[in-house]
């Protein structure tokens, strides 16, 4: 990268119409996919080959881009945040005479590669619309119409592709992470659990009991088991209610709640 | 239409709209939409589709004349043509007769898990897949020359090994079973059929590296 | 014609017990099988179908040159033959156009620096893009069978490659990856080159040599 006076100059005030079009872009900031798509944009505006740009002034631009969007408290992603400070800092680099001591790369080493991506961004651009500019087929030559339909009796092909492949085993290493209706939690009782431990009980029930004393043994006592065995347990109380199997009753709000078998009525 | 027209006047440039292509540039277009057309067409569709003032009946009738004893000719089908093998050649379509059918899930998997994991027993991919490998899919898998028998396991009881052949590689144009890509990648390229919950993200990850380190193991 | 003839006996030197057909019969098979088929044969298939003996690709040879400036034409895809029709009439086909999925931008582009790259890392694509790339891209690509997994790379991590396929050379008309629009012009600039910033702690150079091979080992 060449920075000769002239441009120095140039690039140290924005033009009105640099600004403008900075402006432009911003109302556009969704089209640009990240800072360097951005950067090859106001880089057109240089109206130079991408050989001969300025880093520098592109640099100002870029920031000036920033600052506008902040101004107008347009939230960008975090990339083009990266590449604002990347570039303060290359500025710096390209603005100070160089340190003798510094190992590093020199401000124009960074701005070369920098205009390296540009263009090989660029390049890829056009590469793109030259590839999608050909003819193609189906929109611009064609394959026959009716391929000859072979006689389909001799032995049998059994073929599977890459992608069969890959997504096969993919499923299969997977597999154990697809379980959304086991829980293995230790400290969750599910509604069946409960359900199957009540069923058993629930014959020797046959006076009114506390739903309480129907908790698994040891779950009272850990405050988390005990949340979800209580709602467990009463959930499947409510489930042999409404099956016939047994009587609910709670004496007022909040009191225990009582269960007993309808059978041994 | 106007499209026609333009095409029109890229052919000949100098003439007038409606003045139409030679008729060797008709017979180019009829070969062109016989060929690429899946059933005959008929000569009004051909006028249809050609530059006005075209004459596809001489077009068509000149195309059969050139394919005459060639691989393919130029056939009428009712009041419609089409182009078609010449009958003696038909033998020669014969061959490609090999039905092709999808490889069964039981297969696939299991020749993925060999082809991950190999060598591999067949206690190894059972354990893997879950469920019990039936002798007809390994079977199968080695008629189709696709697995074939590794040097047996220094364990108790020597199980043989499965392990791919270069026919397989061929077939899923691969290098070697290394370049089948990891769990990471398979993500990555937006390959796994349903999404893990996040939570269990950094497990899967470890698994990737198992799996890498596995065909180190093999080098 | 006695050149052809001759051409056969090179091939055959008479010891076998069926003389090769001679090459304009050949060429005439050549023709109907590629005429039957929607997609490119490989010689290897042609020679596989065609009597023994037989030079297919002399054969194709032949039938390409025959085709020239007609309605379709024989066209070279990799190592592979096919019939197409020729691109100047597909105006006369509207009726075989296949709506295609427009590629988003990103995708566009992800495939040129797939085909130009290649064999290509994600993480090349992104430096390249300057932003990630989304595995919907990567898969769409994957499903239209326009790129593969190609062999790993052997840096750490030993990340997956990505290439074109055949299909891909195909579908834009490709003899092979080396056709692609400009591509000496881009290697002679540079900017096929993958060129690592220069970091600030100064650890670099290694990696630069790697990609100059590209397409080296294809041929």
């Amino acid at each position: 990268m060449t920075q000769d006076d002239e441009q120095f100059e140039l690039t140290g005030v924005i033009s009105v119409e640099e600004r403008l079009a900075a402006e432009a872009l911003i109302v556009d900031v969704d089209g640009f996919e990240g800072p360097l798509d951005l950067l090859l944009t106001l880089s057109r505006t240089q109206k130079v080959d991408l050989r001969t740009i300025s880093i520098l002034q592109l640099s100002y631009q870029y920031l000036a881009f920033v600052e506008k969007a902040k101004e107008l408290r347009i939230e960008l992603a975090a990339d083009y945040l990266v590449m604002a400070a990347w570039l303060a800092f290359l500025k710096s680099r390209l603005l100070l005479p160089p340190d003798p001591t510094d190992e590093g790369p020199s401000g124009a080493d960074l701005a070369a590669h920098l205009a390296f991506q540009l263009e090989r961004l660029a390049a890829m651009r056009d590469a793109a619309a030259q590839l999608m500019g050909r003819d193609q087929k189906g929109r611009n030559f064609f394959v026959r119409g009716v391929p000859e339909t072979m006689e389909r009796v001799r032995n049998v092909t059994y073929t599977a592709s890459l992608l069969d492949l890959m997504q096969g085993y993919a499923r299969i290493r997977t597999k154990d992470e697809f379980r959304p209706f086991v829980l293995d939690r230790k400290s969750i009782l599910s509604m069946e659990q409960a359900l199957e431990r009540m069923r058993g009980l629930i014959t020797f029930a046959g006076d009114w009991t506390d739903l309480s004393s129907y908790l698994p043994e040891g779950w009272e006592l850990d405050p988390k088991k005990r949340r979800s065995a209580t709602a467990a347990t009463f959930a499947a109380s409510l489930e042999l209610a409404k099956a016939g199997k047994i009587e609910l009753r709670q004496g007022g709000t909040f009191a225990p709640i009582q269960i007993r078998s309808v059978n041994n009525r | 239409m106007s499209d026609l027209d333009t095409s029109v006047d890229e052919i000949q440039p100098r003439e007038s709209l409606f003045e139409a292509p030679p008729l060797a540039e008709q017979e180019r277009m009829v070969e062109a939409v016989l060929f690429g057309s899946a059933d005959p067409v008929s000569i009004a569709d051909l006028t249809a589709r050609m530059p006005h003032g075209c004459d596809p009946k001489a077009a068509v009738e000149q195309l059969q004349r050139r394919y005459e004893g060639r691989g393919v000719r130029v056939t009428r089908v009712g009041d419609a043509w089409a182009i078609r093998t010449a009958p003696d050649l038909g033998f020669l379509m014969q061959k490609e007769t090999v039905e092709t059918r999808k490889l069964s899930r039981a297969a696939v998997e299991t020749l993925a898990i060999i082809a991950y994991h190999q060598p591999c027993t067949r206690a190894e991919i059972e354990e893997i897949r879950g469920v019990s490998v039936s002798r007809g899919t390994i079977d199968q898998l080695i008629e189709m020359e696709w697995i074939r028998f590794g040097r047996r396991r220094m364990t108790p009881g020597r199980p043989v090994t499965y392990i791919v052949t270069p026919n397989f590689l061929d077939h899923f144009g691969l290098e070697s079973a290394r370049d089948l890509p990891g769990l990471k990648e398979l993500r990555a390229a937006g390959l796994l059929e349903s999404r893990p919950m996040p939570e269990i993200g950094g497990l899967t990850e470890e698994e990737t590296d198992e799996q890498d380190d596995l065909f180190e193991d093999e080098s």
